[in-house]
Formats: structure tokens, C-alpha cells, sequence
């Protein structure tokens, strides 16, 4: 379980030409939507390395959206079938390294569509929401605990064998 | 001047990396010469006590290969990097996790699971597992607690310098000590290996296409390989492109795809993230049903691009595994 | 060509002229009308802004009766029936909540309705799946100097026209033709006939079918032709009333099928031509074939 | 330049703005400056009312030089509005200008939250991601691309036409491609012009001659736009011409084998009069066409529908030559510097509402056919009159046809309150009707138009609010016998009526091309959800578009009446030409880059790049990208599989410092 106050927080990818100026129309026509978004420009869709998904989620991204231009529509010919087809492989990763594939979005929103913005956004945020925290610092500082109590083993290393322990298996 | 002293010890691993020192063949004995082995307990008798016994910093260098999988690698992990000025993770294991890095998609009790239990080999029946103490006849036993998640060894211990490979071949670590004998060691945090990918090094560059684009992808036992063309132009994974360079392409030479086992060049942080991303990048198809179609020619996507990585990638784990916090051993 | 056929409580009823014009018009053209077993009240009614989901469960059991029965599209000739099964369609792909229900409620039958069956009206049918060629091919007697004034009604064309446009429907005009009546320009063919509010609010609903009487008069048609039963009975059994209230407006309103019956040369006492309240003038004799 | 970090210190200074209420009225902008300025690195952090302001720009330049920043972030409004001007402002303080990054907390955030706490959040967040990054930016150099003179005008009407005269005028080189034989568009098609009443001929027809004698203008009708290659200042453009089997430089316009055609009767529709004249195969498309020949229309024409015909045209041409039956489809390439898009509008299809009976009642007309009517140079010399040729006595005029309609377009077209009030006027100063107009809200903003309504009003022109339910012939009572009536709920008067007329004009809307989405991509715009090609910005740019050297002008962007086109169109003139006169335009500097000891030669980026930017140096065994060519979209960036390839402005670590920021704060 996680604490109530929790809120989802999505890094978005957005497209200079359409995504993210969607997400400026979205503004200048003051829609409003959930404010879990932390959208970071890029010029194309296709600049979306997946090692920017994957550190977003490591860094404690509880999902991530990119948003391109339709396909036909990119600013630069083809940059968003590149991430289309970087997407679908990413999601097989993700799954089969336990991240729930929702967690990853990615959508076509065209200069125009400041109202697909809101919807996305809102969307997301919610199915991210019923989702729980992703939380992977949390998660790393969990896994990383099992070595805490290694200094003290390694000190008394040296003044030999310890004492004998209460039996103890592994879980 | 007495010689330097030299450590090496393997944790997790499959023993590939000792073999490649005694790949050194006759060269060692200049190694030998230029220095002195004084802890290497697979090639001979030292103990941990000897290295107990030793003063803080009196070994000049450690070649540690493998993972970090137990409390007991780790502790010698820790007890090396006390004892020694330079510590140097060795082969892929060391730098990255390895092979035995491929385990952190699995819980420790479906490894012990399986292990102990379900392997076909195995006869078990009364499903007795490792136990942490044990004793008999007033005997106290120990066994090092198995961890939850394979570690490389930076992960554990503040690391000098990295040499790479499954295992590194005998010329990038005859170069290495070489370097760090040279009393002008290289910057702390260096991979031992050029900084480029293999590609550079590999003979069948010349016949990769420059407009390369893939509409399948195959795996080396589904065909006959071309001897001379680019693997990836045949449609095989392989991960050349996006591995360091300093193998002098071996495993193309034997007509075999790259694996990744250099790692990525300092430049990449996750190997496995920037290759899937050069080949998707390059697929020919346009629609998401054709893309998948050719992404199913890989079936095991983590294990193709994380071979040797997994540990060191960004996720590091698979992080949905059941892991009962506490369960933490003594 | 083989159907699935949804009757309907109308056409065993006050709309039995319809089934009885029908059935020869279809096997006449080599249609096989497989009729449903055990079928139920489609829904319509009123059933349906009582409570949408028992209406859906009754016309969804037709719907799972006709998708057992075979892979044929399901025609039915009532538009009270097409709109409600058609509505249930729409509701059981759109609405969760209603599919859930109703699935459940075919479940505890032994019935499930996967969406997959297609209802069809008879018009659609035999102008697009049987055409106008094979039809003009069995023409007879052609209809020749007959005026028809085609009215749709408005369960066929709204909300959903599947086949025709909403306002200016031509499908039966075509048809009509086809038969070599003369098609009069009316504009109100998509307007309501008042069935509803005949019962209900008199006033209101015969002022609406003198409207239709008197303009397909007014445009100098022979007879109505008219696709549903609802809106033939509505317009053929009030004649008293309306007249007395408004003024004269006596026309004939037929079925279409009963028209084309009498095109193939079937005999018009077999077509349920008896039954009109107004009866339909007997066709000009035409010279008999050389 | 000194860049202040002669001892690598970074020293960034932040800044806030409130954006008047804008921001400061959803977030917490002092607590914002707050928070990042105790982060590391951070020498100043301020919050302002307005940063983009003169004041608040001096803010920024005398920070720099007081607290020797070097870096400078401004968390204000989207980057496209404003990046810009804190650029130079950071350039005059005598810092490279891409030592400066921009947070949108305006469109990103103020705007579209309501909870001001999680609105602030944000702001913090995006901040410190901007922070972040703004440590490793790099200084960069712009790079100056050269402008060619010449520009491309698409479309013919009144605002390409105005386009390409005021750039001639200016000196400069036009290519006009009108896709139609003769430019003029739909102003060549009206009568006189709302709200002057002025002769709309006498003043189209004077710049269509203009245009044909122009010497800077090279006039392509009959042509179409296919290709476009290039970037700003340097466009390839493959125009297609149609064979218009007439040789227009040898026509001279004598009509002579119109007459002689053998069709003797002129029997198929005349596009120009929308159907309501005949015309023969070869034909001139109206008497002021520009430019002054004839087309053969091979869909027509006996010749090439048979291959049989005695060719009386050639005959009748006799040494002039100028037909030329075996014309061919021509590619011509031209080089341009910039484009005008001017490709307007088409008119909506009145059959789309089936209600009001167009195409099944001959006495329902379109606008536009009622103009061609009132036209003294019309199909009818003027007249108005019903199909069966009498006068009508009563006219109606349905407003807002495929127009503010959830139905059809939702948009206002603007342009038919005032017309169908123009053509209410004509029609009754030729026929003497009795005019209704049927409207939503009479909508007459622009200058002179209250006036010519309150004329309408006081020439007795009845005015009905209420949107037509329908119109049919059906007739309840003597009195409509024989009319159409038009049945509709007069909200005024509260009151469902019926009313029967001779005649109902349906004043149809604007809608974009058909074709709009593929001219769209051509050119590389955008359409917004309409199909209208997409400004840049809807106040700041509206006639630049998303890809630098195209600009919009006229209906095409939207729709307009002819004095707002002409100055939309002038416009874009303007802006074509203070490109041109500059000579240069500078890029940004977001090219990538490859790291010639870094590339291993893979080839795996070099099918990826649309402009062939990259090269591969087989002697090197190397792949270098060529600056001049590459757009900086970054694709091949984030392929590189030994991360070899780099963008500057979106490095690597410039990009994961922004993600580490985005999430270091809750």
C-alpha cells in the first residue's frame, strides 16, 4: 500500500512542433487537467531515447507519455514511425522486467489537439494512478538494504567467527 | 625495490576470467616477473587469512572477477578494496553482472525453487535447502546468505578500473597491467578497452549496407550464416554496434554474432536501451502490427540486449519480483 | 439467399397483410425466410424508456436466437422491431454495463450474442442484396399510371439510416419505379404518422395522419406506400375520424411488398389486399402479352 | 565574449515572472525563487511581475554584470513565445544567448491547473530540471543560412495575387502557381463587394492585368504544386503543368476556334457561373481571365475522347499556331527562398443538409449562384429570375449553411452575414422582392458593415432569427401553393413559422480544400482540427507557420473577407521580404554532431536521416553529419548505439540532468 497523498508524476517527452505546442494551445485555451505532467521538449519524438524512459523510470517516474506528431504528419519525415517501432520493443522490455506496459504511453497529438492533451494527461494520470507507485528508488534503496548490516559483518570479519546464530533458512 | 603485489579473486562467476590469466600463456611469466601473486586462491593456496594478515593498501592491485551474488563476496569485496590501491573488476561479471546478472529477472525463491527442487537433475525429495547455520556433532556450520539481487562490483565497493569481456582476452589484460604498472596510471573509473564500438575492429564492416533496414530478424542456429557479411545485414541481433571495441571482433570471426559482453562505450548508460534503439530505428516496417511482426524474431528481448548488462542497466531488475521486506538474513 | 426472419407480434397481427405480401414476394425471388424458433417481443414499445435493460435482454434474446440459428443477417420487416434490435446492437457495443447485464441474463438460457448478427429491413434486402434487376426481371405487370407516394416513416431513417439517407430516403422510391409506378414528389415521407399519439393524445397524432393523407392527396398519388405496419394501420384505419375533423383525405395505403406482389402478377387476394380499411382501386388492366 | 566562467564556476541566475495575474495568480512565484535558490549554483534568484518587459529584461543584464552569472533560466510562458527575446537579452549582457533555458509555468501549468498548490509543485519542479540542465549547456554559435531572393506564391486569388504584386512591386522575383486556368479565384466570381457595393471586377480585374504584365512575376496557371524540397532560403519546388493544349505565349484570346469548335451549341457546365452557363470544350474560362487564352478540356473535347475530329479549332487558328493538341504534362523546378501559401477556401456543399431541399427544389440556390445571377456580366446579364424564368416576388435567405453548426463546421464563416445582406440588397434593387433573412446572430463587425445592416434594416429587409428547420414544398394553405416554405422557429417572436417564398438563397460557409491536408504536408504545416492551415501563433504569427520560410495568407487560413485576405496577404509579403532583404536567416544550432574518435563506423545511422545529412567516409571508416543539411530533430541521436552521435541544445546529459530534475521534487 502506499500513502494517500501519493500522486502519480508522468515525465512526458513532447515533440517541439506538435505535442508540445498542442500542450501550449491546451494552456492558451486554458484547459484544465491534471497537474502530474512534467513535460520535457524535445524537437522530435524521435530524439525519445529509450535510456530517457528507462532513467525517468528509475528516477522515480511513475510513467512516462511521449507525444509526436501523427504519423505522415512528423516535422521531420519519419522521426515518429522511429519511436513507434522503438515503443512497441521498449514495451516488451518493460513487461518482461515487471513494469505494467500502461505505465508507458505514446501518442500522436497533432499542433491542434490542445483538447487530446487534456485528455491524454488526464487519462494517464488516472490509470497511472490505479496503478500505484512504480517508486524504483524506493525500490533500489530496498533491494540495496539487504547489504546495510555488511560493514559490521566485514569488521567483525576480522576478529574471526562469529558466534553460532539461531538457525536461520532462507526465505 | 620489491615487487608490487598482486590479488585475484573471482566471486560469482564461471571461472572463464582465471582462465584467461593462465590464457596469458607463457607471457605470464612476465607478469610474474614485473610483479607479485600473493592472493589467488583458484590457482593456489592462499587463504582469506592471509589477506587478513596484510596491512591496509599492501596490495597494489586486485583483479576481482565475477558478480557480487553472496554475503560472502561481498565481504571479500570489501576486504579487497581495504587491502589493495588499485581494485579492478575483471571480465563482464565484475564490470556489469554478467551472465549471472541474467538471474535478477528471477526472485531468489524461484532461483532456490528451481534450483533445489525442480531442476530435472535434481533428487531432492525432501526439499532440503542451504541453511544459513547448521550444525552437527557440536559443530557450528556457516553458509553466506544467498542475496536477492546480483550486484557488479561497483555496486558494492568503490571500483579503480574496469576490464571488460566474457572473459577479457589475454591482450587487453596484458595492456592493462601494463598500464597500471606504468606509474602513469590511467584516470580512476577507466575501462580498460578503447572507447569505441567493435564495429571498428570487425572485418565484415565493409559489407554492411548503408541503408541497412531490417524486415525480419533471425537467430544463428535458424541459418547458415554468410562467413563474411555483416551479421546484422544477414538479420541477426548483433550487438557489435553498441559494444565496446577491444575483442578484436572474435566471435564474428567465428562467424557468431557479438553479445554485448564489452559493454557499452562511456558514452551509453544502457546498453541494452541504445541498441534496441539504433535496430527499431531501422526496421522497415511502418504499422504497428508489421513491427511486431518483425520484433517477434526476438523472442527474448532482455536476454538478447542485457546479456551481460542487466545488474548495471537502468532497471537493474526485474522490480515487480516478490521481495518480503525483513526477510533480510542475520 | 436464405434470411433468418424476425415476424414480429405485427405481422401475426394487424400488420398480418404485410407477412402474407411478403413471404410470396420473397420466395417469388428466390428468398428463403428462415423464421426464428421460439422467438420473443423484440423490446419496442414502450418497454424501452421503462427500463433500457430489460428492453435490451428481450431484443438480445432475439438477436442470440438468430445468431444460433446460423450465420444468415436477420431480417425484420416491422420498424419498430428493426430500430429496437438495431438499438440493442448499438447499446450492448457501447454501454459495458448493459452488455454485462444482458449477457448474464442470455446466460442463465444457455445464450449469448457475440454482435456479430446483422439486421436487415426487407427494403434494404431486395434493393441491395437481391437488386433492382432481378426485380425488374419478375415485373409482370407493370405498375404503370399507378401513383404511389412512398413514405418511410421514421423508425427505419432515425436515428440510424444504415442504408439510406435520413431526410430524403429513395431506396422504396427506386424500388417503386422499378415496378413502373410513377413516384410522386413527398416531401413528407420521412414525417412522423402520428402512431403514437393516436392512442394518446387523438388530437395530436390524427391531425399528424391527415397531414400525410392530405398532402399525398394533394400531390395526386394513387395510394401510399408504406414500409412499416405501425404507420399502415395508423394511416389506413383512421379515415373516419380524420375526415370528420378535418376534411376529406381518403387514400389506400399498401405495403410495398403488396405492390410488388401485384407487379409479379400474384394474386391480389393472396397479397392481404382484402384487409384495407380503404380499399386499393384494382390495378388498369393491362393488354395481356402477346 | 566573455561567457563569466573563466574558473568554471557555474552561477545561474533564476527568474520568475508572474505574468501579471497570469502565473502569479495559480502559483506561488516568490516561493518558486524560493526553492531554487537554495539550490547549488544558483547566485540569484528573483520573481517580477513581467519578465519579458523592458524592466524586467534590464533585470536579467545587470544581474549578469553585478553577479557575474553565468548562466540565466527564466521560468515564464512557452519558449516558442519568448525564448527569443531573453536570448538577446542574455547576448546584450554579453553571454552566449544558449546559456539560457527556458520553464513554460504559463501554458504548462498556471493555465491549465486550478489547485494552486500542485500548479506551484510543478513550477518547482520544471525549474530545477531547467536549472539542472542549464549547468551543462555549452556555448553555441547560430549558424547563418542564406536567403534565396525569389518566392513561391500558391494560389491565385485576390491574396496570392496581392501577395505577388506587393513583392514585385518590392523588387522581387514571383513564381504564382494557381491551379485553375486563370487566376482570380472567388472574387472574379462576385458582383460587387459588401459594404461599399463597389464593383468588385473594377477592382480585381486591374491587379489580375497587373500580374500578367508584371515583369518580376512569372504566372504558372493551370499548375499545380507537387513537390517541395529544401529549407528556408533554399526551396525546390516541382511545379506540375497541365496541358492546356493551347500554346498561351501564341493565344492571343480571339475566341476564333471557340467559334469554329465543332460543338456548335455550347452544352457542358461552366465552372466559372457554378453550372448555370454551358460552355464549349475549348473555352475561355471567363471574359477577364488572366492570362487571356483558351484551355481545350480533354474530358470534352471530341479529339481526345474519339480521336476523331476534324480539328476546326487548329483551322480557325490558322497561323497563329498557338494550338497545340499534343501538349504533355510538364514538371517545371523552380529555386525559392520563401512561400506564400494562399490556396483559400471551398465553398459547402449545400446537398450536405438534405432539409433545405438543394438539388431537389430548382428555386433553392447557393449564394454563390445567386451572385453569378445578380452579375450583369452573369449567365442571365443581371437578371434574376426563377428557373422557370419569372421574376421572383418574395426571396429568402437561410444564413449560417454549413456554418456554426455542430452538424457540419462549428466555425463562424464570416464572410455570409454581409453578403447575403449584399445580395439581399441587389436582389432587391433588381427585382423589387420582398427579401427575409433568416439568421443565428447577424455578425458585422468590420468596418462600414453596422452601418450597411442598419441600411438592410431600413430598406425593409425582414429579419427573422431562428435556424431553418427545413424547406419544402408541402403546402398547408393557398398562400403556399406553389412556394417553398421555409419552416423555422422564430426565437423572437417565439413562434414556430411558415413562411412561403419564390426563391431561397442558402448562404453557404467556407470550408478548407479537400486536398488541404495534402497540401499541408507538401509544404510541411499544420492543420488545426478544422483543417484550416495552422499560424504559428494566433496573435504574434499569424501568417508565419511551423516550418520557417512558408507563410499563410488569406481564407486558407481561415475564413475572411477580402480587405482582411489583402492584408493578410500584404503581410506575408512583408515578411518573405524582410527575410530577403536580410539575406540570411540563422538556425538554430540544435544540429547533431558526430564525434569523428567516437564512431565505430556502424552504419546504423545513416539510413535514418530524410535530408541525408549524414555521410559515411569509406577511407575513414567514419560517418560525419553535415550541419548545412541536418534540421536538428535528434533522431539519429538517440540511434546511435555507441551514443556517438550528439545534439547540441539537447545533449545526452544535458536531457537525463532535465529528467533527474523533473523528479527530484515531489
Amino acid at each position: 500500500m502506499h500513502d494517500a497523498d501519493w500522486q502519480p508524476r508522468i515525465v512526458a517527452f513532447f515533440c517541439n512542433w506538435c505535442t508540445y505546442t498542442a500542450a501550449d494551445l491546451a494552456g492558451v485555451s486554458r484547459m484544465k487537467y491534471a497537474p502530474n505532467v512534467r513535460i520535457i521538449r524535445l524537437m522530435c519524438s524521435g530524439r525519445a531515447d529509450p535510456q530517457f524512459i528507462l532513467a525517468a523510470f528509475s528516477g522515480g517516474a511513475d510513467g512516462v507519455l511521449i507525444g509526436g506528431c501523427h504519423v505522415g504528419d512528423c516535422h521531420y519525415a519519419e522521426g515518429n514511425l522511429k519511436t513507434l517501432r522503438r515503443f512497441q520493443l521498449l514495451k516488451r522490455v518493460l513487461r518482461d522486467l515487471g513494469i505494467d506496459e500502461r505505465r508507458l504511453r505514446l501518442e500522436w497529438i497533432s499542433a491542434a489537439e490542445g483538447d487530446k492533451v487534456r485528455t491524454v494527461v488526464n487519462e494517464m494520470t488516472e490509470e497511472v494512478r490505479s496503478l500505484g507507485p512504480l517508486g524504483l528508488p524506493r525500490r533500489f534503496a530496498e533491494w540495496d538494504g539487504e547489504m546495510t548490516h555488511l560493514e559490521g559483518l566485514a569488521q567483525t570479519a576480522e576478529s574471526q567467527v562469529e558466534e553460532a546464530k539461531p538457525e536461520a533458512a532462507h526465505a | 625495490m620489491p615487487k608490487p603485489k598482486i590479488g585475484i579473486y573471482w566471486c560469482a562467476s564461471c571461472g572463464g576470467c582465471e582462465e584467461a590469466v593462465v590464457d596469458l600463456a607463457e607471457d605470464i611469466l612476465g607478469v610474474v616477473e614485473a610483479v607479485d601473486i600473493v592472493f589467488w586462491p583458484v590457482a593456489m593456496d592462499f587463504k582469506k587469512s592471509d589477506v587478513l594478515a596484510m596491512p591496509d593498501g599492501a596490495l597494489a592491485a586486485t583483479l576481482l572477477n565475477g558478480a557480487i551474488r553472496t554475503s560472502e563476496q561481498e565481504e571479500m569485496a570489501h576486504l579487497l578494496r581495504r587491502k589493495s590501491q588499485y581494485l579492478v573488476a575483471y571480465g563482464a561479471c565484475a564490470c556489469s553482472g554478467g551472465i549471472p546478472g541474467l538471474a535478477n529477472q528471477f526472485s531468489r525463491e524461484q532461483i532456490l525453487r528451481y534450483v533445489y527442487e525442480e531442476a530435472p537433475t535434481v533428487a531432492n525429495g525432501s526439499k532440503t535447502r542451504p541453511q544459513l547455520q547448521s550444525g552437527s556433532d557440536g559443530d557450528a556450520l556457516a553458509l553466506p546468505e544467498f542475496r536477492r539481487v546480483v550486484r557488479a562490483l561497483d555496486q558494492v565497493v568503490d571500483v579503480d578500473y574496469y576490464i571488460p569481456g566474457c572473459p577479457p582476452t589475454p591482450k587487453i589484460t596484458q595492456a592493462a597491467i601494463a598500464a597500471l604498472l606504468s606509474g602513469k596510471p590511467p584516470p580512476k573509473g577507466s575501462v580498460l578497452a578503447p572507447d569505441f564500438a567493435l564495429c571498428a575492429e570487425c572485418p565484415r564492416r565493409d559489407t554492411k549496407p548503408a541503408d541497412l533496414s531490417f524486415t525480419h530478424f533471425t537467430r544463428p542456429h535458424q541459418v547458415l550464416l554468410d562467413p563474411a557479411k555483416c551479421l546484422l545485414a544477414q538479420g541477426v541481433v548483433c550487438m557489435g554496434p553498441a559494444t565496446r571495441a577491444g575483442c578484436e571482433a572474435l566471435c564474428p570471426a567465428g562467424n557468431m554474432p557479438c553479445t554485448g559482453c564489452f559493454g557499452p562505450t562511456l558514452r551509453v548508460r544502457d546498453q541494452g536501451a541504445k541498441m534496441l534503439s539504433s535496430l527499431c530505428a531501422n526496421i522497415a516496417a511502418k504499422d504497428e502490427a508489421a513491427i511486431n511482426r518483425v520484433l517477434d524474431g526476438i523472442p527474448d528481448p532482455v536476454g538478447t540486449f542485457y546479456r551481460y548488462s542487466l545488474p548495471h542497466s537502468l532497471l537493474r531488475r526485474k522490480v515487480d519480483l516478490p521481495d518480503p521486506v525483513g526477510a533480510t538474513a542475520p | 439467399m436464405i434470411y433468418n426472419y424476425f415476424p414480429g407480434c405485427s405481422l401475426k397481427g394487424l400488420g398480418r397483410a404485410y407477412e402474407e405480401s411478403l413471404l410470396p414476394v420473397m420466395r417469388h425471388l428466390g428468398v428463403e425466410l428462415a423464421e426464428l424458433d421460439d422467438w420473443n417481443c423484440c423490446g419496442a414499445t414502450a418497454y424501452m424508456s421503462v427500463d433500457e435493460r430489460m428492453a435490451c435482454v428481450l431484443a438480445a434474446r432475439n438477436l442470440a436466437l438468430a445468431e444460433k440459428a446460423g450465420p444468415h443477417d436477420l431480417v425484420t420487416p416491422c420498424s419498430a422491431c428493426y430500430l429496437v434490435l438495431n438499438k440493442t446492437k448499438h447499446y450492448l457495443k457501447d454501454s459495458p454495463e448493459i452488455n454485462t447485464a444482458v449477457q448474464r441474463g442470455l446466460g442463465a438460457v444457455g445464450l449469448k450474442y457475440s454482435g456479430r448478427t446483422s439486421v436487415r429491413h426487407p427494403l434494404d434486402v431486395l434493393v441491395n442484396d437481391v437488386g433492382l434487376d432481378v426485380i425488374k426481371e419478375k415485373v409482370v405487370r407493370p405498375l404503370k399510371g399507378l401513383m404511389v407516394a412512398p413514405y418511410y416513416g421514421c423508425q427505419v431513417v432515425r436515428p440510424y439510416a444504415t442504408f439510406d439517407d435520413a431526410w430524403n430516403p429513395t431506396t422504396m422510391d427506386r424500388l417503386l419505379k422499378t415496378l413502373g409506378a410513377e413516384v410522386v414528389h413527398y416531401p413528407l415521407k420521412t414525417k412522423c404518422c402520428g402512431a403514437s399519439l393516436t392512442g394518446t393524445v387523438p388530437e395530436a397524432g390524427l391531425r399528424l395522419t391527415y397531414i400525410l393523407l392530405k398532402e399525398a392527396v394533394r400531390r395526386g398519388a394513387d395510394v401510399i406506400a408504406t414500409i412499416c405496419p405501425l404507420c399502415q394501420f395508423n394511416l389506413d384505419a383512421y379515415h373516419d375520424k380524420v375526415e370528420r375533423r378535418w376534411g376529406p383525405a381518403r387514400i389506400p395505403t399498401v405495403y410495398f411488398t403488396q405492390l410488388m406482389g401485384l407487379a409479379f402478377g400474384l394474386p391480389a387476394e393472396q397479397l392481404g389486399l382484402n384487409r384495407n380499411f380503404v380499399p386499393m382501386k384494382p390495378l388498369p388492366e393491362v393488354p395481356a402479352p402477346a | 565574449m566573455k561567457d563569466n566562467c573563466s574558473n568554471g564556476e557555474v552561477r545561474v541566475g533564476f527568474y520568475v515572472c508572474h505574468c501579471g495575474h497570469n502565473i502569479a495568480g495559480m502559483i506561488d512565484c516568490p516561493a518558486v525563487a524560493h526553492y531554487i535558490g537554495r539550490l547549488p549554483g544558483v547566485a540569484v534568484s528573483r520573481d517580477y511581475k513581467y519578465m519579458c518587459s523592458d524592466p524586467g529584461q534590464e533585470l536579467i543584464k545587470q544581474d549578469i554584470r553585478e553577479h557575474h552569472l553565468n548562466r540565466v533560466v527564466v521560468a515564464s510562458c512557452s519558449p516558442l513565445l519568448h525564448e527569443h527575446t531573453f536570448r538577446h537579452a542574455v547576448e546584450a549582457a554579453g553571454l552566449n544567448p544558449f546559456y539560457f533555458q527556458m520553464v513554460n509555468i504559463r501554458e504548462h501549468s498556471s493555465w491549465v491547473h486550478t489547485d494552486r498548490v500542485a500548479a506551484t509543485d510543478k513550477a518547482m519542479a520544471l525549474s530545477r530540471a531547467a536549472v539542472n540542465r542549464v549547468r551543462l549547456h555549452r556555448p553555441l554559435e547560430t549558424t547563418r543560412v542564406p536567403i534565396h531572393p525569389d518566392v513561391l506564391v500558391v494560389g491565385g486569388g485576390i491574396s496570392g495575387i496581392h501577395a505577388a504584386l506587393t513583392l514585385a512591386n518590392g523588387g522581387k522575383k514571383v513564381f504564382l502557381v494557381e491551379r485553375d486556368p486563370s487566376i482570380g479565384g472567388h472574387m472574379a466570381k462576385f458582383d460587387k463587394t459588401f459594404p461599399t457595393l463597389d464593383c468588385a471586377a473594377c477592382i480585381l480585374t486591374p491587379k489580375m492585368s497587373a500580374v500578367r504584365s508584371h515583369e518580376n512575376i512569372t504566372l504558372w496557371t493551370y499548375s499545380e504544386v507537387v513537390k517541395v524540397e529544401g529549407y528556408v532560403g533554399n526551396y525546390v519546388v516541382t511545379v506540375k503543368r497541365k496541358p492546356r493544349y493551347v500554346n498561351e505565349a501564341l493565344c492571343i484570346g480571339c475566341q476564333e476556334c471557340i467559334n469554329a469548335c465543332i460543338f456548335k451549341e455550347a452544352k457542358f457546365p461552366d465552372e466559372f457561373n457554378v453550372g448555370l452557363s454551358k460552355r464549349k470544350p475549348v473555352y475561355i474560362p471567363f471574359p477577364q481571365a488572366v492570362p487571356q487564352a483558351v484551355v481545350i478540356d480533354p474530358a470534352r473535347c471530341l479529339h481526345f475522347k474519339t480521336g476523331k475530329c476534324k480539328q476546326t479549332c487548329i483551322e480557325a487558328c490558322g497561323d497563329r499556331h498557338a494550338i497545340d493538341l499534343t501538349q504533355k504534362e510538364e514538371l517545371v523546378q523552380v529555386k525559392v527562398g520563401n512561400i506564400i501559401v494562399a490556396t483559400g477556401f471551398r465553398l459547402f456543399d449545400a446537398k450536405r443538409i438534405p432539409q433545405y431541399g438543394y438539388g431537389l427544389y430548382p428555386n433553392v440556390v447557393t449564394s454563390i449562384e445567386l451572385e453569378r445571377l445578380v452579375t450583369s456580366s452573369g449567365p442571365t446579364g443581371g437578371h434574376v429570375a426563377l428557373r422557370d424564368g419569372r421574376t421572383p416576388q418574395s426571396v429568402a435567405f437561410v444564413l449560417c449553411v454549413g456554418s456554426r453548426d455542430f452538424k457540419t463546421n462549428r466555425w463562424c464563416s464570416r464572410t455570409c452575414c454581409m453578403h447575403s445582406m449584399k445580395l439581399a440588397q441587389l436582389v432587391r434593387e433588381h427585382t423589387g422582392a420582398d427579401v427575409t433573412v433568416f439568421y443565428l446572430d447577424i455578425r458585422a463587425p468590420g468596418k462600414g458593415c453596422e452601418e450597411f445592416y442598419d441600411k438592410s434594416l431600413k430598406d425593409g429587409i425582414q429579419f427573422v432569427r431562428g435556424r431553418v428547420a427545413e424547406v419544402t414544398d408541402w403546402a398547408v394553405t393557398p398562400e403556399e401553393e406553389g412556394k417553398l416554405v421555409v419552416r423555422v422557429e422564430d426565437t423572437l417572436a417565439g413562434l414556430v413559422r411558415r413562411i412561403p417564398v419564390d426563391m431561397i438563397v442558402l448562404a453557404v460557409g467556407m470550408e478548407p480544400h479537400a486536398d488541404a491536408q495534402d497540401v499541408r504536408r507538401l509544404f510541411n504545416m499544420s492543420c488545426g482540427t478544422e483543417g484550416w492551415f495552422l499560424e504559428k501563433h494566433p496573435k504574434m504569427a499569424p501568417v508565419a507557420t511551423f516550418t520557417d520560410g512558408v507563410f499563410i495568407a488569406g481564407c486558407c487560413q481561415g475564413p475572411k473577407d477580402i480587405p482582411d485576405s489583402i492584408a493578410q496577404a500584404g503581410a506575408a509579403a512583408a515578411e518573405a521580404m524582410a527575410l530577403i532583404d536580410r539575406g540570411y536567416i540563422e538556425q538554430e544550432p540544435n544540429t547533431a554532431y558526430i564525434v569523428e574518435a567516437d564512431c565505430s563506423g556502424c552504419k546504423s545511422c545513416l539510413a535514418l536521416c530524410p535530408y541525408t545529412a549524414i555521410a559515411f567516409d569509406e577511407t575513414k571508416g567514419k560517418a560525419s553529419i553535415n550541419a548545412a543539411l541536418c534540421k536538428g530533430c535528434g533522431t539519429c541521436v538517440a540511434a546511435c548505439p555507441s551514443g556517438s552521435i550528439r545534439q547540441r541544445l539537447f545533449e545526452d546529459d544535458e536531457i537525463f540532468s532535465e529528467i533527474e530534475g523533473v523528479l527530484a521534487h515531489a
